[in-house]
């Protein structure tokens, strides 16, 4: 690997070891000024451990080797405090969700300001001042006494940002600085990472996100269970990949996915007309018409807290709205009707196995076993997966055990709520996939929910944008 | 605010009706010629209490209707007249403002000693869990949790008044009274809030914010100054407000115990002697004294918790 | 990430494990005494004999006698087993109503809930030993009033626990997924929401039992609670207390008892409330 | 120590100790009575004791009756009308003189309220000039005492309100009421205006202080200087004390058996008799008691001169006779152990309450002695009222109680209610005795001394003999004081502490 001579932050054959043997082992990087490095990599494939490693807050039971030279100083041989003294100056952190990591009970100013008051000494008048200056380069001058619940999560991010600049140290970690946020806000994300670039700090940013990737350019190293399979310039590397799984990844990304084959639309199997909600005295929609057919994949599209979820709830009969009506294809069981949920964990009893779970399904309404392991096949689930908790699965397999346990009932209609988007890359075009392929083959009909625009584009048949006019950044 | 003050002032009122219906009901179906007990109560064991009763009967008119007795005593409730003790004779809000005070003092010190061990016995432990402190401060509570308040209190009298003499065994009236029976109702409590610290403190050092305080550069002193002991607090607080039952409760054996003239040791008696008003009375008090602290504890935590703010 | 999750939590299981076993070990010594105890020992523990009064521990009497001269190994027995009795009668009769009432109100919600939480908010705002002394003045020294005041107080905390919990549960999408899967109510009771309430009921439980057994002694203490010559443990203790200079190991037995029997209840018990 | 004492309260409070030697001054006392109310009917007998009120007459060390506020007192030969003459010197503490007329309208008040004056068979009180005449409608030789009463203090007109409700305690003894903090705290400093001069100690502290154990311990602990009502097992540790004095005497207060002698259990002399013989009191008194001599072997202790009758064959233990008496009055032993008669088990309930903290314990152990004659007995320890309440429907079987003879100082008082028609709360229960009713009618007609000997040794010896209630135990009363005072005198009548002629030891 080619590793630049001039760089601030060397690492070199780093790895990590928990009590059961390594999780990362033999990394090497390097960041260098106008250089930021990307790390890309799902969750477990250890990224976020090398970033711990720099930045000297791995967990006690885990012990780095390697070197790790930053600014001529070798960071792993210092103490604890002496890693310590370093944080807020000469290394800073940009925290994964970012509204988690910002005190809930004090406002947002004096933290801020405590960076200047206590990290760097100043009277509380400066402090103050310094603060209010950090705040406004976010344009967060207008919330500076707000509560981090008061704001958006867009807000959270800059007031972070803010803190991060407060520290003014050479080098800043950010971890996935995009988790959880909207397509839109990604953007204004990944331009005020590079602003901290152009301002000659370094840059080493932990993600998931190809998109944001790419977008911060750099240097990009590639994470696959602990090791580093794929490092380089971020062009080269984006588009002429060589390790298989870069080339997965990359292709996984839903602005690269086939798009869908138009099909003739089916007879309606529900709809929704005149549809309205209220909360409080706002509505959050209303007059919505709306008509999802046999195999078809109708999209709804719109930011968070628009709606949509709702929407797809009262078409199941799970909520009501207040004005309108739903209509469904007659003489159909309401078990034909089914739902995949967000966050997949959530949607299994936490203490049931797989395996009794789907048991008990089959029991209950005398269908044969054989269809379980049929489907499992079909969504390439392994037989040993039966036997797990859901919280010992992958968030992927798990959305595909919902998504057999909806179908073994022979659905008619499908909603699919944000399904996919808590997935790795991967994993996420996989699910799609399948489903697309259900969707042909049965006359499925679905509606999708999603945040994300190319989900929406690629895969629907019709979309329906509920945020186009609304504000972005709630 | 306004909706909040409204709530408890409205539990305040059902709790009042409540409370003053059920005493009402028990102490009226409860076997046994309440003049008889009234008698007994106010000329003692020695003297000829069936003529005494007699008169009892018709000075107060217990042999009217029982819900008339019960409308009037709704009405003067309304006036915020609580009646006049059946023993004594006079007053109860005059019987009560003494015995009130006494116990309201020996609450509030039992609560600021408790304050001075549990959490901070807690803050140690949360702060290293698992460490030789959460250990010891563990062993504390459950000790002190398995020995009835009671015995605590006996343990405590023969110890620092028979063995040691440095504080009385009963009295009331100035600081060195009120330690020891403070001091039993503060282990008792101390020994669950020390937990509930311990857990509080360990979750908010668990805490994204906590972490990122680090990672600002801030010392850990500054970091548990300003973002833990607030965001430790609000759990503890609303912990407190729970602990009101078990205070309130155990003021009543502990006043017993130590011959302490509270608003328990004065339930004990009017409850053994039939003084319905004195009964309504202090339970009533009780019940209030219950949503004065429940209502304060959210005060408090709407001062801590900015986020509880938007809810009530 | 989620290994070192694991190992954290295996870790801290085990600890809280060794404090669980030593409880339960505690209890099954104790709950044996209080068991076989009354069998095995012959004496009865309401026989007095004045000459042997306050007679030391190791000779004719095992654990010495009392004032009256009654045996205190005997009546540590039956103590012991009344404590224990009470305690667990108590238990159930605020458990089962609390659980059921709570499973109640987070399954209808509307106005059956409003109701109950009426009724516990009033519960919650009586003091418990209140209600207690009034139920005895019924009938002084029975059981029944004695059980029935503590049960009426202690049901609330099952009460709310169950409904909160369950409330939590059912509002969690994985139930919502059941019910669209065909599972009917039954089901969704016995597979999703006991495996979650019932080790929480379990705790509680012990936590009720420890307080069951700490109410009736100090009931006793303050000479309201059961009557003589009822060998009960709090009213042991104020028999005994007078004669502390001259026996003081005497009067220490029945509270080490108490305290021994809490301990291994709450240590039992020990869980996140600790 | 000292430095460790200082050490914890200055860590604990905070503030430097000042509190005790700020009070170092004030005589504190500690007694078992709660002041719950201030009217004398009620509690009296706390401002009579502490000698902040005084009645008419009062008693000796011995038990005679001596002058109180009035320095003497005359009967009229038809025995009708009655003259005490009050003291010219006696002061009220609001500074007016107590007159006739005063007096006069508080013994009017006590004589329409709940008391014992209302039991005396007065017809008028009226009085002037320093002399308080009372006229009765038949003679009544024991007036004197009656006027001892706690309940018979004379308060000034301004301790009370126009509609005479009582406002506050405005006496004439030798103490004031400073602060008054009911139920528990009462302080109390000289009046300086006392007849009988000004006290040793002029400021008094009382505390009330229910348990037992706890008084022991404040003496123990120097928190007080002076305590009433020791517990009889603390009395032997406290004796060992060498800061402390114990000082004990017997008082005319007996803990007897009454049972109900018209049930079917009790209507036989041989069953009560029975009773009476199966039970240990010199056991019961050992160890309950720690004084083997408080065995109650007739109804009064020999303190009660002329009322102690050495002749009569004393009440002990006979378990053998016991069952013989109790086979003669046809109770057999059941299956169980448990007699039985006609079908009928012999199992009482025996009512008892813990105002006395040694009722309950005794009633444990008489519980197990019947026991052992075939009787069951289930203790009920349940509110002073029930015994009276159950007397009166007549449901009572059993009850053990604690008489006080001295309610006035002449027995007489007592007797004539308990054992008279129809009997009383705390008297006989279903016994009728017409003889016992003649002479006890003669006794409270005369008051000279040799004609009523003979009458007093007839009485007994027909309780005696009857067993209406059965003796158990006499009392005593023990008293601690700390050395550091001196001049502490026990009143077997409990009429009068005496706190005035305490001093500080030098």
């Amino acid at each position: 690997m080619n590793i630049p001579i001039n760089t601030d932050l060397s690492v070199s054959d780093l790895s990590v070891h928990s009590q059961s043997g390594p999780i990362v082992s033999g990394v090497s990087l390097a960041v260098g000024r106008g250089r930021p490095l990307t790390l890309l990599g799902e969750s477990g494939s250890g990224k976020s451990l090398v970033a711990q490693a720099i930045m000297g807050n791995l967990p006690n039971e885990l012990r780095a080797t390697g070197h790790i030279l930053f600014k001529g100083a070798e960071i792993l041989r210092e103490t604890p405090s002496e890693r310590r003294r370093r944080w807020g100056r000469s290394i800073s952190l940009l925290p994964q969700e970012p509204w988690l990591a910002l005190d809930p009970t004090m406002r947002v100013a004096p933290q801020v300001a405590e960076v200047h008051r206590y990290v760097k000494a100043k009277s509380v008048e400066d402090s103050a001042v310094a603060a209010r200056s950090n705040l406004s380069d976010v344009s967060l001058q207008q919330a500076a006494e707000l509560y981090p619940f008061q704001m958006s999560g867009g807000m959270g991010q800059r007031a972070a940002i803010a803190i991060a600049h407060a520290a003014d140290a050479e080098l800043l970690i950010a971890d996935e600085p995009t988790k959880g946020l909207d397509a839109a806000l990604r953007r204004s994300v990944t331009a005020r990472l590079l602003s901290e670039v152009e301002a000659g700090r370094l840059l080493l940013t932990i993600t998931h996100d190809v998109a944001v990737a790419r977008a911060l350019g750099g240097t990009i190293g590639v994470m696959l269970d602990g090791r580093l399979v794929e490092y380089g310039e971020a062009r080269k590397l984006l588009e002429a990949p060589e390790h298989s799984y870069t080339k997965a990844l990359l292709a996984a990304e839903p602005a690269r996915w086939e798009p869908r084959k138009q099909k003739n639309a089916g007879e309606m199997v529900v709809a929704g007309r005149g549809l309205e909600k209220r909360y409080g005295d706002k509505a959050l929609f209303s007059g919505l018409d709306i008509e999802v057919a046999a195999g078809e994949i109708v999209s709804i599209f719109g930011p968070s807290g628009c709606g949509k979820t709702t929407i797809g709830n009262i078409l199941l009969g799970l909520a009501k709205s207040d004005e309108g009506m739903v209509e469904r294809k007659p003489d159909l069981s309401p078990l034909r009707f089914q739902k995949l949920y967000q966050d997949p964990p959530a949607a299994f009893a936490p203490h049931q196995t797989i395996r009794k779970g789907l048991k008990d399904l089959v029991r209950l309404h005398g269908k044969d076993w054989a269809d379980v392991e049929a489907l499992a096949g079909r969504l390439r689930l392994s037989d040993i997966l039966l036997d797990r908790l859901p919280g010992q699965i992958s968030g992927g397999e798990l959305q595909r055990f919902a998504l057999l346990r909806a179908l073994l009932l022979a659905p008619v209609f499908l909603f699919a709520d944000e399904a996919t988007s808590r997935l790795d890359p991967v994993s996420q075009k996989e699910v799609v996939t399948f489903l697309r392929e259900i969707v042909e083959e049965t006359g499925l009909a679905v509606l999708l929910v999603t945040h994300d625009r190319d989900v929406a584009e690629k895969i629907s048949t019709r979309m329906i944008d509920l945020g186009g006019s609304r504000l972005r950044d709630r | 605010m306004k909706n909040f003050l409204v709530a408890r002032l409205l539990q305040a009122g059902i709790v009042s009706v409540a409370v003053g219906a059920l005493c009402f009901i028990l102490m009226r179906v409860l076997p046994g010629d309440a003049a008889m007990r009234i008698a007994a109560g106010r000329y003692g064991p020695d003297a000829r209490i069936a003529d005494a009763a007699e008169k009892v009967r018709l000075e107060l008119g217990l042999d009217r209707p029982i819900a008339m007795q019960f409308l009037e005593w709704l009405g003067s409730l309304a006036r915020f007249d609580l009646g006049h003790s059946l023993v004594t004779g006079r007053a109860v809000a005059h019987e009560l403002q003494v015995q009130l005070g006494a116990s309201v003092w020996l609450a509030a010190a039992a609560l600021v000693l408790s304050l001075l061990i549990g959490p901070i016995v807690g803050l140690f432990g949360g702060l290293k869990p698992g460490g030789a402190a959460d250990r010891l401060g563990l062993m504390g509570a459950v000790i002190f949790r398995a020995i009835p308040p009671f015995v605590l209190g006996l343990i405590l009298m023969l110890v620092f008044s028979r063995q040691l003499g440095w504080l009385p065994p009963a009295g009331f009236g100035s600081p060195r009274e009120i330690l020891l029976p403070a001091l039993t109702l503060a282990l008792g409590l101390a020994a669950m809030s020390s937990r509930v610290t311990r857990n509080a403190v360990a979750a908010v050092a668990q805490a994204p914010y906590f972490a990122f305080a680090r990672y600002k550069g801030l010392s850990e002193p500054i970091v548990v100054r300003r973002h833990g002991l607030r965001n430790a607090a609000i759990p503890v607080v609303s912990y407190l407000g729970l602990q009101a039952i078990y205070l309130i409760e155990g003021v009543v054996v502990v006043e017993s115990l130590f011959a302490y003239p509270g608003i328990g040791h004065a339930l004990v008696h009017a409850i053994v002697e039939r003084d319905i008003p004195m009964v309504q009375g202090t339970a009533l008090m009780m019940g209030l004294m219950f949503v004065a602290i429940g209502a304060a504890v959210d005060l408090l935590t709407l001062w801590l918790d900015p986020r509880t703010g938007k809810t009530v | 990430m989620s290994t070192i999750d694991n190992m954290t939590s295996t870790r801290a299981r085990t600890g809280v494990g060794t404090a669980r076993l030593a409880g339960a070990g505690l209890l099954i010594l104790l709950g044996g005494f209080a068991l076989l105890g009354p069998l095995v020992i012959s004496s009865d523990p309401s026989a007095q004999d004045l000459g042997a009064s306050l007679a030391p521990i190791g000779g004719d009497y095992l654990l010495g006698a009392d004032h009256y001269g009654r045996s205190l190994l005997a009546r540590l027995a039956h103590g012991a087993r009344l404590s224990f009795g009470m305690a667990f009668l108590t238990m159930l009769a605020a458990a089962v109503p609390g659980i059921l009432l709570g499973l109640a109100a987070a399954w209808k919600g509307g106005w059956a809930e409003r109701m109950l939480e009426f009724v516990a908010t009033v519960v919650l705002a009586l003091p418990g030993l209140m209600l207690v002394l009034l139920l005895l003045a019924f009938s002084p020294g029975d059981y029944g009033p004695l059980f029935l005041g503590l049960s009426l107080t202690l049901w609330v905390e099952f009460y709310r626990l169950t409904k909160a919990t369950t409330r939590t549960v059912l509002a969690q999408p994985h139930i919502e997924a059941a019910r669209m899967l065909g599972f009917g109510s039954r089901y969704i009771l016995v597979h999703y929401v006991l495996p979650v309430i019932g080790p929480m009921i379990a705790t509680l439980s012990a936590f009720a039992m420890a307080t069951a057994i700490i109410a009736v002694s100090t009931l006793s203490a303050i000479s309201v609670g059961l009557q003589p010559p009822t060998p009960e443990l709090g009213s042991m203790i104020v028999e005994l207390l007078p004669y502390f200079a001259e026996a003081p190991v005497h009067v220490l037995l029945p509270a080490v008892l108490i305290f021994l029997l809490v301990l291994g209840l709450q240590l039992l018990a020990q869980g996140d409330r600790a | 120590m000292r430095m460790m004492k200082a050490l914890f309260l200055t860590l604990t409070l905070g503030a430097p100790i000042s509190v005790s030697s700020a009070c170092a001054e004030t005589l504190k006392v500690a007694g078992p009575w709660e002041i719950a109310g201030i009217e004398p009917a009620q509690t009296g007998y706390v401002f009579s004791r502490l000698q902040v009120a005084e009645t008419l007459v009062t008693t000796d060390k011995q038990g005679t009756l001596a002058p109180g506020l009035a320095k003497r007192w005359t009967v009229s030969d038809d025995g009708l009308n009655w003259s005490f003459a009050l003291r010219d010197n006696a002061v009220f503490h609001d500074g007016t003189k107590v007159t006739a007329e005063a007096a006069v309208a508080s013994l009017r008040r006590t004589l329409g309220g709940v008391g014992v004056l209302a039991q005396a068979p007065i017809a008028e009180i009226a009085g002037e000039g320093g002399e308080i005449r009372i006229k009765l409608h038949k003679p009544f030789s024991a007036l004197p005492a009656y006027l001892v009463h706690f309940s018979t203090i004379i308060l000034a007109p301004s301790s009370f309100d126009g509609a005479g409700k009582i406002t506050g305690i405005v006496g004439s003894g030798p103490y004031q009421v400073k602060t008054l903090t009911p139920p528990a705290r009462l302080e109390l400093e000289g009046s300086g205006r006392w007849w009988g001069g000004e006290p040793g100690i002029s400021e008094v502290s009382y505390l009330a202080v229910g348990q037992g154990e706890t008084r022991a311990l404040m003496a123990e602990s120097g928190e007080a200087d002076l305590v009433f009502s020791m517990l009889p097992v603390s009395v032997d540790r406290l004796k060992a004390n060498p800061k402390l004095d114990v000082q004990i005497a017997t008082i005319p207060r007996t803990r007897i058996l009454k049972v109900n002698a018209a049930s079917p259990f009790f209507d036989q002399i041989e069953e009560r008799q029975a009773i009476s013989a199966a039970i240990d009191r010199v056991g019961i008194t050992k160890v309950i008691l720690r004084n083997a001599d408080l065995a109650a072997t007739q109804l009064f202790p020999p303190a009660m001169k002329g009322w102690n009758i050495a002749r009569v064959e004393p009440l002990t233990q006979d378990v053998e006779k016991a069952k013989a008496l109790l086979a003669a009055a046809g109770w057999t032993p059941g299956r169980d152990g448990i007699l039985e008669k006609d079908g009928k088990r012999f199992s009482v309930t025996m009512l008892t309450y813990s105002s006395w903290p040694e009722l309950p314990p005794l009633a444990t152990a008489l519980q197990a002695q019947l026991r052992r004659v075939g009787i069951n007995v289930k203790v009920s320890v349940g509110n002073s009222s029930e015994i009276p309440a159950r007397h009166k429907d007549g449901t009572l079987e059993m009850g053990l109680i604690s008489r006080l003879y001295s309610i006035v100082p002449d027995p007489v008082g007592t007797l004539l209610q308990d054992y008279g028609p129809g009997g009383s709360d705390w008297g006989a229960t279903g016994w009728d005795n017409k003889e016992m009713q003649a002479v006890v009618e003669k006794l409270a007609a005369t008051s000279d001394a040799s004609v009523r000997a003979p009458l007093q040794t007839q009485a007994v010896e027909i309780l005696q003999q009857e067993l209406p209630s059965i003796p158990v135990t006499w009392s005593e009363l023990a008293i601690v004081s700390s050395k550091r005072i001196t001049g502490v005198a026990v009143d077997p009548l409990e009429v009068n502490y005496g706190l005035s002629s305490i001093r500080w030891v030098k």
